[in-house]
């Protein structure tokens, strides 16, 4: 046998490396800078590497359960960036709290988890990944140890979290049992010749399982508790990143398997994905209307957001595919923006209600001024990144191009339009809250750098894919190609 | 050269209103400056152009923007006689709202720097030919009103500005539907593998009949609330009572007439066949626009709410003039545009003095006030004779060549009885302006307010009240000034729409 | 030789059990529990499926998955422990601060 | 050089003064009286020189010069221009001379209104400017614009007052009220005459009277556009010219200062509207019907207008009721002459000369008028000046105490009324005859026209009785109470207009006799034949061969000495007392008169119980449905979110009981599915 070409899978390597010699480190110098800077090295190091392989434009199968293309490439630097941003945010978060060793270490296997899922090939591999990132993560939740509100958070994103990797993996079985091979070229090679009872079952509790992950309703309701009771660069962590690691296992999983071959089952689906889809964005952002929790308003919006990306699998088309891919990025950027200004305000206890923020713009004009722009471009208003991405993903439901206007997806443009119009409503409340309203103390607010790093590379992003998106898109494009393929 | 002074005045606002949000702290009373010199440029820019305007060859700027395999969006500027007048128009109001809130004590540099991104955003939604770029300066232009409504605004002011931002978001989002169905369309029909949103690739396209209507309705439901018509007007009244004079100004003198320049740009421009179906319906939209305004204007009580309602049925009188879907029609809706343009700004401007200045704006609490503020009264009294369409002054000229294009359609339809309930609107205006007058300048001075220690209009308010009266005139003895920039646009229109 | 349909009707059964427990469950050790058994279940189908396809693929995803399960099982009575000294018990039914 | 080459200047003499005044008014004497005088001087001289020049027939029938205004299509163009013609230019003479009059008589009455006095001759400059621009404008839309430029002048004039009203507030209210339903009134017959503009242009893709007037142009246009186009635009007529139904708001003008009365509602704007009509004439006559409409209503005015002047206790509203009957005898008399006219194109016979002078007898008539009304007008004036009451009841016996206002006024009262040899009488004449001429035909119109004859006899007795009443109770009997404290005569610069003007009411009637009437003649080359209505050239002794040959002359005259008669007994001698007739004021019909009819009830119902109300639904419409609706579906959504959000108990077994179930549901939306697809 060939010995496998692990440079393949570097970038993942280097992290999990980090992941295993951080607590080793701390253990040994106890010194929490250190941890941090090192996991943050790793993470950069990482990064530089794919970053190179993208230049060279490498490609390759590892094993056939993990494949390098475009598509593997631009969401691990996606998952690279997220974790990048946590770290960021942590550093200063987490400086109160002991194991600093142990919370980089699970920081760092989650995000390795989701880099391995971002290339997987394989269910083993999708699997595997996934879990690796839920198990760390629900430690993550649980981390700040005497807080009840984390215990219970853990608790409760353990439970549904175990719940939905069983219904994942019994999916999982059954989906081997009718296509009987693991691999998902191979699944979509079986499942064009007949669908049968078993596979839609499989693709239910699929759809279940990892519904839960990307907070489809009716699968969403741990999301908004675990965010409040999770610190704030957790909450950062899971709201951008295994979320998208979600999708991208949804997207694997559905796309190469169902796109590719032609069954009625595909259609099937759609219409399954396109009701989720509206009602996900409709609850998420009905309820997000009565939120005065900063924390939850975002988790209810990414239940929306989810909603928005849930399209792409109705529309399943690669200009669809596309779009998702864009909005996630863009998301990424946004919401983790967004949520890392919380961190930043509850580091310095200004607390986590809405009515905190009230008169904000004064206190601190620039974190005013970026949670702005971050709602804003979360509302899809113009020129920031999040209208770019919306506009090529709501119009994905209007056709492709060259392809007839309208189809069976128009209505959902339509309720996806009237939700974007709702959450104006909504992230317009922040604003107001920010800019109209007076503090009681004019006392102006001082963040330390690290957040400020943090917020000001998601502002920059935001703002500069807003203005100039074609190097962007044309990753995604690449991607979606690379996916379709 | 020309074509980099089109980005040169988009742009110079923007500029200005960064410049003008670092004026804190001690240099607060530096922001004004700012604010009037990064106006004015755009205005000597724009009145450059108005004089260098050949009428052969519109000025444009094109640079590529972004161009994937599935998107060709392109940054396109594009100023033809239409535009040119209302980039005047915006330009000259925005360097007169600066002047007269030159007093103006919260928060100064936020407020004019929102003042200032706001132009950007008008002046692009008028230069745009791109509808990507378009659609970016619309919702651009909304942002900044959505504060000054928020934080400058009377006691509603949360619900007036929460509301008016939404109801026009869900417009622009309706219209962006529409606007996406024509790329696809137009792509799917072309055959192209790029979505094209550039003005000049989509009114090529030979859309099919029923698109055509179907997508009409969508880009007029957009452009309608933004004008807005009846019934989808009811953010404006409250949006116009709360927000501050320099924001009604802007809101009334600009920011509608985005919604009838858009569906001349837009809907008439590439679906005609769309147009044809959709004129019975607009007509009469805009009959029961003109006279349900009339008729609410008479029933108000707040002067603000007097004149937000006329100007629904004054861009009523807008829509009548497009939707006739003729030469003559469509450059007089255009006119009314520029006109009331002009002649709100006078409205509001003289609304904002008297809440100012004695406290309330309630008519019934009102009166004989041309014995405190003759200068105040006399501006009133021009404002309103304007607006009710005193022959002379430029309201007339517009609302004459409407009508004439309206009777020469009804004459056409064999309805020509209809023209009765347009002309009914202009008693029923006279009606209300003068009665507002009686009961507010003149009469026995009020009791019901302290009105002993009220003043004139400022200097700096007089000032701009007295150019913009001044133009009020000038248009009105000349108006061939403005018409003959509007009119080849509308004729080229009408040639279209007339083989249909 | 037992058919297919037997350990896939026996999962399926083990899998409801799981399910039901999660739901009608207290205390937070036996919902852990159930859960396992759910895993399990999958398990199982995977085991027969291997077995009738002759397949190793079926095998190294049980091995996988035993192992997540263990890992699983691992955090999730930490958690739990925690759980009970914070708030000093593990029944589920009592722990509803965060809500709405 | 001609000096209709430079006509364009005239109207802007006054826009000069008026903007002159207008910002420097308060540095300047009197306000800028002086300013406001010396342009209407200037106006005057010029227009005398023009008018000579036209008059003579320098220019053939008219002279015409216009650029370009705004093409508001291809081939349709409105223009700016002059168009001078005999009517514009005796318009124009009258118009600026009689200003000029009052502009002096003015300094002296409104010398102790202070700071007022600036906006008042910048009102009055901007009304001549206005008025010159309406007579010599070259086409419809021009016309337009100073008309209604005008009726913004009065609407100003009317409310002068309408605040600080030097007798309190509830004058300044009243004052305040009747300008705004000047302007509304009038406004009602503008938007007739607008749409009057809509029918010709779209008719004749043009507006210029010199297109608009040549029979070739008119040949294109058919009957029926042409009379609703006509009858349109003798809407406006009705409005401006205060006829029936739109006559109520001149009597309410006269809240405005008596020389406002006196220059606008009396001597030269109301005038407008019988300019118009004559103006209008050719494309009038296309139509017998029209004529025949314009005829009754100028008829019906007159006498209706009369009947309330009788038992009106206020100076100056009997004056107004006397304005509004003569100017239903002037349209009287231009339908009268237009029905001939009209008759005669219909069955293309020639109408020649001294048939039917119609149109001669209406603007002969309003010249005239112009000349008497001012006078009686600024007479009463310097009466009121001087007594400082408009009752005419506190008046009396000023005859001793205001020798000059009172003969001025006897003047113009003798010509009003029609006695012989004062201008009045001819032009009074010449009205009455050109209805009898065509009451003379035969058919239902002819009957009509009689009946018209004998309203207009009536009311020439009325005019008689009720204008020597005025006299009589202010100059004759014994001292009223406000006469006591009458402080004598008005100083020169009130008594010479008086004079001057005097003359004229006296004398302008002679005219008629050295062939001016050729200055009134209609000239218009018809397509079946030529016509020359009025003129034809018939020299002074023809004309008083005419007058004093034909019966109904002297019927006239005896008509005009009852009037007199009756009022001197009950006024002067007062042997028959008045309360004889009407139940001392009691009598219904005396109520009647005193509510004029009930017409201002009647508007003010249309306004407040009509209008208002529905105003007042539509808003509630507006509030309650439409924003009712937007605003419910936002409650709706922030509602649906409160119940929504409650389902996130916290209990994280409902969280997986949702899991679960959501898995049940997604298996049977896929055994639906199954079963459909026929697994």
């Amino acid at each position: 046998m060939t010995f496998p070409d692990f440079t393949l899978i570097a970038p993942q390597l280097i992290v999990l490396a980090a992941a295993l010699l951080v607590p080793g480190l701390y253990f040994l110098t106890k010194n929490d800078k250190l941890a941090g800077m090192v996991s943050l090295a790793a993470v950069v190091a990482s990064g530089l590497y794919l970053g190179w392989m993208m230049l060279e434009g490498v490609e390759g199968s590892f094993l056939g359960v993990y494949a390098v293309d475009d598509f593997s490439l631009l969401l691990t630097g996606l998952f690279l960036i997220v974790a990048l941003l946590v770290l960021l945010a942590s550093l200063k978060s987490v400086e109160r709290d002991r194991h600093h060793g142990e919370y980089y270490a699970l920081l760092l296997a989650a995000t390795a988890g989701m880099m391995f899922v971002a290339c997987a090939e394989d269910l083993i591999g999708i699997f595997v990944g996934v879990e690796l990132t839920s198990i760390s993560s629900y430690a993550l939740v649980a981390f700040r140890k005497n807080d009840p509100r984390a215990a219970e958070a853990a608790v409760k994103y353990l439970v549904i979290g175990g719940l939905s990797t069983a219904l994942t993996l019994y999916g999982f079985s059954l989906l081997y049992g009718v296509t009987q091979t693991t691999s998902l070229a191979g699944i979509a090679l079986a499942i064009g010749s007949a669908p049968s009872a078993a596979l839609y079952i499989s693709m239910a509790m699929l759809i279940a399982g990892l519904g839960f992950k990307i907070t489809t309703v009716p699968f969403h309701m741990w999301a908004p508790d675990v965010y409040e009771g999770a610190t704030a660069p957790v909450a950062t962590f899971l709201a951008v990143g295994s979320k998208k690691m979600g999708f991208v296992a949804l997207f694997k999983v559905f796309l190469i398997g169902f796109v590719a071959a032609q069954a009625t089952v595909v259609s099937d689906m759609q219409y399954l994905f396109a009701v989720l889809a509206a009602i996900t964005m409709t609850v998420g952002n009905i309820v997000a209307l009565s939120q005065t929790n900063m924390k939850r308003l975002l988790a209810y919006s990414s239940i929306a957001q989810a909603g928005y990306l849930m399209m792409v699998l109705a529309i399943a088309t690669e200009y669809a595919v596309i779009g998702g891919l864009f909005h996630m990025i863009t998301h990424v950027f946004m919401k983790g923006g967004a949520f890392i200004i919380v961190a930043a305000l509850c580091y310095i206890s200004m607390g986590e209600k809405l009515s905190d923020y009230k008169g904000l713009a004064k206190r601190a004009p620039i974190l005013a001024f970026s949670m702005l722009i971050f709602l804003f471009a979360l509302a899809g208003v113009p020129p920031l990144a999040g209208f770019v991405s919306k506009f090529v993903l709501f119009s994905s439901a209007v056709g492709s191009p060259g392809a007839e206007f309208g189809g069976q997806w128009i209505w959902l443009v339509f309720v996806a339009v009237i939700n974007s119009a709702i959450s104006l409503y909504y992230y317009a409340r922040v604003v107001k809250y920010m800019y109209v309203d007076e503090a009681e103390t004019e006392e102006r607010i001082k963040v330390p750098m690290s957040f400020m790093a943090a917020i000001v590379l998601c502002l920059v992003a935001v703002i500069a894919i807003g203005l100039y998106p074609e190097p962007v898109i044309k990753l995604c494009e690449a991607a979606a190609a690379a996916l379709l393929a | 050269m020309t074509d980099y002074l089109l980005s040169l005045v988009l742009f110079t606002p923007l500029v200005g209103a960064v410049i003008a949000l670092f004026m804190a702290g001690d240099k607060l009373k530096y922001a004004r400056w700012v604010a009037l010199v990064f106006s004015a440029i755009p205005l000597a820019i724009s009145l450059l152009l108005v004089a260098t305007f050949d009428k052969g060859a519109p000025f444009t700027h094109s640079i590529g923007w972004i161009e994937t395999s599935v998107l060709k969006i392109q940054y396109l500027l594009y100023i033809d006689g239409l535009s040119l007048v209302m980039v005047l128009l915006t330009t000259l109001l925005v360097f007169l709202v600066v002047l007269f809130s030159w007093e103006e004590k919260e928060r100064p540099n936020f407020f004019f720097s929102l003042i200032l991104g706001m132009q950007t955003g008008l002046l692009g939604v008028f230069m745009a030919a791109d509808y990507f770029l378009f659609f970016i300066f619309w919702e651009v232009a909304l942002v900044p009103m959505y504060f000054l409504i928020n934080i400058w605004g009377g006691p509603r002011r949360h619900y007036a500005a929460i509301k008016f931002f939404i109801y026009t978001h869900v417009s622009s989002l309706v219209m962006l539907i529409g606007i996406f169905a024509l790329a696809f369309q137009a792509a799917s029909i072309e055959g192209w593998t790029q979505l094209s949103f550039a003005f000049a690739d989509i009114s090529g396209v030979a859309f099919a009949q029923g698109f055509q209507v179907l997508v009409f309705g969508l880009l007029f439901f957009g452009f309608a609330v933004k004008m807005p018509v009846v019934p989808f007007h009811t953010w404006l009244p409250d949006a116009h009572v709360e927000a501050p004079t320099a924001g009604s100004v802007l809101l009334a003198g600009v920011m509608l007439k985005m919604g009838s320049y858009g569906i001349i740009r837009i809907c008439l421009d590439v679906l005609p066949e769309g147009a044809v179906a959709w004129q019975i319906p607009m007509i009469i939209i805009a009959l029961v626009a003109i006279v349900y305004g009339a008729l609410a204007c008479i029933a108000q009580r707040d002067l603000k709410k007097m004149v937000a309602f006329s100007s629904i049925s004054h861009m009523g009188m807008v829509l009548l003039g497009l939707a006739t879907l003729s030469d003559i029609g469509i450059a007089a809706g255009a006119f009314q545009m520029f006109a009331h343009g002009l002649i709100t700004a006078v409205l509001f401007m003289v609304c904002g003095i008297v809440g100012h200045n004695v406290g309330t704006r309630q008519i019934p609490l009102l009166g004989g006030l041309a014995e405190k503020m003759p200068k105040y009264a006399a501006f009133v009294m021009f404002g309103f004779m304007a607006s009710l369409g005193l022959p002379g002054l430029v309201g007339f000229v517009a609302e004459f060549n409407i009508l004439v294009a309206f009777y020469d359609w009804g004459l056409a339809e064999g309805i020509v009885w209809v023209i009765i309930i347009a002309l009914a609107s202009l008693l029923l205006t006279a009606g209300y302006y003068l009665w507002a007058m009686q009961r507010s300048i003149f009469g026995p001075l009020t009791d019901k307010v302290d009105v002993s220690k009220v003043h004139d209009v400022s200097v700096y308010e007089g000032v701009s009240l007295a150019v913009l009266c001044g133009l009020i005139v000038l248009f009105g003895i000349w108006p061939a000034f403005a018409w003959d920039f509007i009119f080849p646009v509308a004729s080229d229109l009408a040639a279209v729409l007339g083989v249909i | 030789m037992i058919p297919l349909e037997m350990f896939l009707g026996l999962s399926a059964i083990l899998f409801a059990i799981g399910a039901y427990g999660v739901l009608t469950k207290k205390n937070g050790i036996v919902v852990l529990m159930c859960i396992e058994l759910m895993l399990n279940a999958a398990n199982i189908n995977f085991i027969a499926f291997a077995a009738f396809f002759n397949d190793v693929a079926g095998q190294v995803f049980v091995i996988m998955a035993i192992a997540v399960a263990a890992a699983e099982v691992a955090v999730g009575v930490a958690i739990l422990l925690n759980l009970y000294k914070t708030s000093g018990t593990t029944d589920l039914e009592e722990i509803n601060v965060l809500r709405w | 050089m001609n000096f209709v080459d430079i006509a364009w200047i005239i109207p802007l003499v006054p826009l000069a003064a008026f903007l002159l005044i207008g910002f420097f008014g308060h540095r300047t004497p009197e306000g800028g009286g002086y300013i406001a005088v010396g342009a209407a001087a200037i106006a005057f001289i010029l227009s005398a020189l023009v008018g000579y020049e036209v008059l003579s027939g320098t220019h053939g029938d008219f002279y015409e010069t216009s650029v370009a205004w705004l093409t508001i299509s291809e081939g349709v163009v409105l223009n700016f221009g002059l168009y001078l013609d005999n009517l514009a230019v005796l318009m124009m003479m009258f118009a600026s001379f009689i200003s000029m009059l009052i502009f002096i008589y003015s300094i002296g009455y409104m010398h102790d209104q202070g700071d007022r006095k600036r906006r008042y001759y910048t009102k009055v400059s901007l009304f001549l400017t206005a008025m010159l621009g309406l007579v010599m404008a070259s086409n419809y839309l021009q016309m337009f614009i100073f008309w209604e430029i005008v009726g913004l002048c009065s609407y100003l004039l009317i409310g002068f007052w309408g605040f600080r009203h030097p007798k309190g507030d509830q004058a300044s209210a009243a004052a305040a009220s009747a300008a705004k339903k000047a302007f509304l009134v009038t406004r009602m017959g503008d938007v007739a005459l607008l749409a009057g503009l809509f029918v010709l242009l779209n008719a004749f893709g043009s507006l210029d009277y010199s297109h608009m007037f040549s029979a070739a142009a008119i040949a294109q246009v058919d009957t029926s556009t042409l009379a609703l186009g006509s009858l349109l635009i003798f809407g406006g007529v009705i409005g401006k010219s205060a006829q029936f139904p739109l006559h109520d708001w001149l009597p309410d003008a006269m809240e405005g200062p008596t020389t406002v009365s006196a220059l606008i509602h009396a001597a030269t704007m109301v005038k407008a509207g019988v300019y118009l009509t004559a103006r209008s004439f050719p494309i009038f006559v296309q139509s017998t019907d029209v004529m025949l409409f314009i005829a009754i209503v100028g008829g019906v005015t007159a006498f209706y207008a009369a009947t309330m002047a009788l038992n009106n206790m206020n100076i100056k509203r009997v004056l107004a009721y006397s304005t509004l009957s003569q100017l239903g005898f002037m349209i009287l008399a231009l339908g009268a002459g237009g029905y001939l006219v009209a008759q005669g194109i219909a069955d293309g016979t020639a109408v020649t000369g001294s048939k039917a002078f119609g149109y001669t007898a209406g603007v002969f008539h309003m010249m005239n008028h112009a000349f008497f009304k001012a006078l009686l007008f600024l007479g009463a004036g310097s009466v009121i000046h001087a007594v400082g009451t408009e009752d005419m009841r506190k008046m009396g016996g000023l005859r001793k105490r205001m020798s000059i206002t009172s003969i001025t006024m006897l003047i113009g009262t003798l010509s009003i009324a029609g006695i012989p040899v004062f201008a009045g009488f001819w032009s009074k004449d010449f009205v009455l005859e050109s209805v009898m001429v065509v009451a003379e035909g035969s058919g239902t119109a002819a009957a009509i026209f009689l009946l018209l004859y004998i309203l207009a006899l009536a009311t020439a007795f009325m005019t008689a009785f009720y204008m020597f009443r005025l006299w009589y109770m202010t100059f004759g009997g014994e001292e009223g109470e406000a006469s006591k404290h009458c402080h004598g005569e008005s100083e020169k610069v009130m008594t010479y207009p008086l004079i001057v003007l005097s003359v004229f009411a006296a004398l302008s009637g002679f005219l008629i006799l050295f062939g001016f009437n050729q200055a009134l003649t209609f000239n218009w080359a018809g397509p079946g034949s030529e016509f020359v209505v009025g003129g034809g050239g018939y020299e002074m002794l023809d004309v008083l061969d005419k007058i004093f040959t034909s019966p109904f002359a002297y019927l006239a005259i005896v008509v005009a000495l009852a009037g007199f008669y009756a009022a001197y007994r009950m006024y002067n001698v007062r042997d028959v007392d008045p309360g004889r007739f009407n139940k001392d004021g009691e009598s219904t019909l005396y109520q009647l008169l005193q509510r004029r009819y009930y017409f201002p009830q009647f508007y003010d119902a249309i306004a407040l119980k009509l209008t208002y109300p529905i105003a007042l639904g539509v808003e509630e419409v507006d509030r309650k449905a439409v924003d009712g609706t937007v605003d419910g579906i936002a409650n709706s959504l922030t509602g649906g979110a409160q119940m929504l959000r409650r389902i996130q108990t916290g209990f994280v077994q409902t969280y997986a009981a949702f899991v679960v179930g959501g898995l049940l549901v997604l298996f049977a939306i896929i055994y639906l599915i199954g079963y459909i697809g026929g697994l």
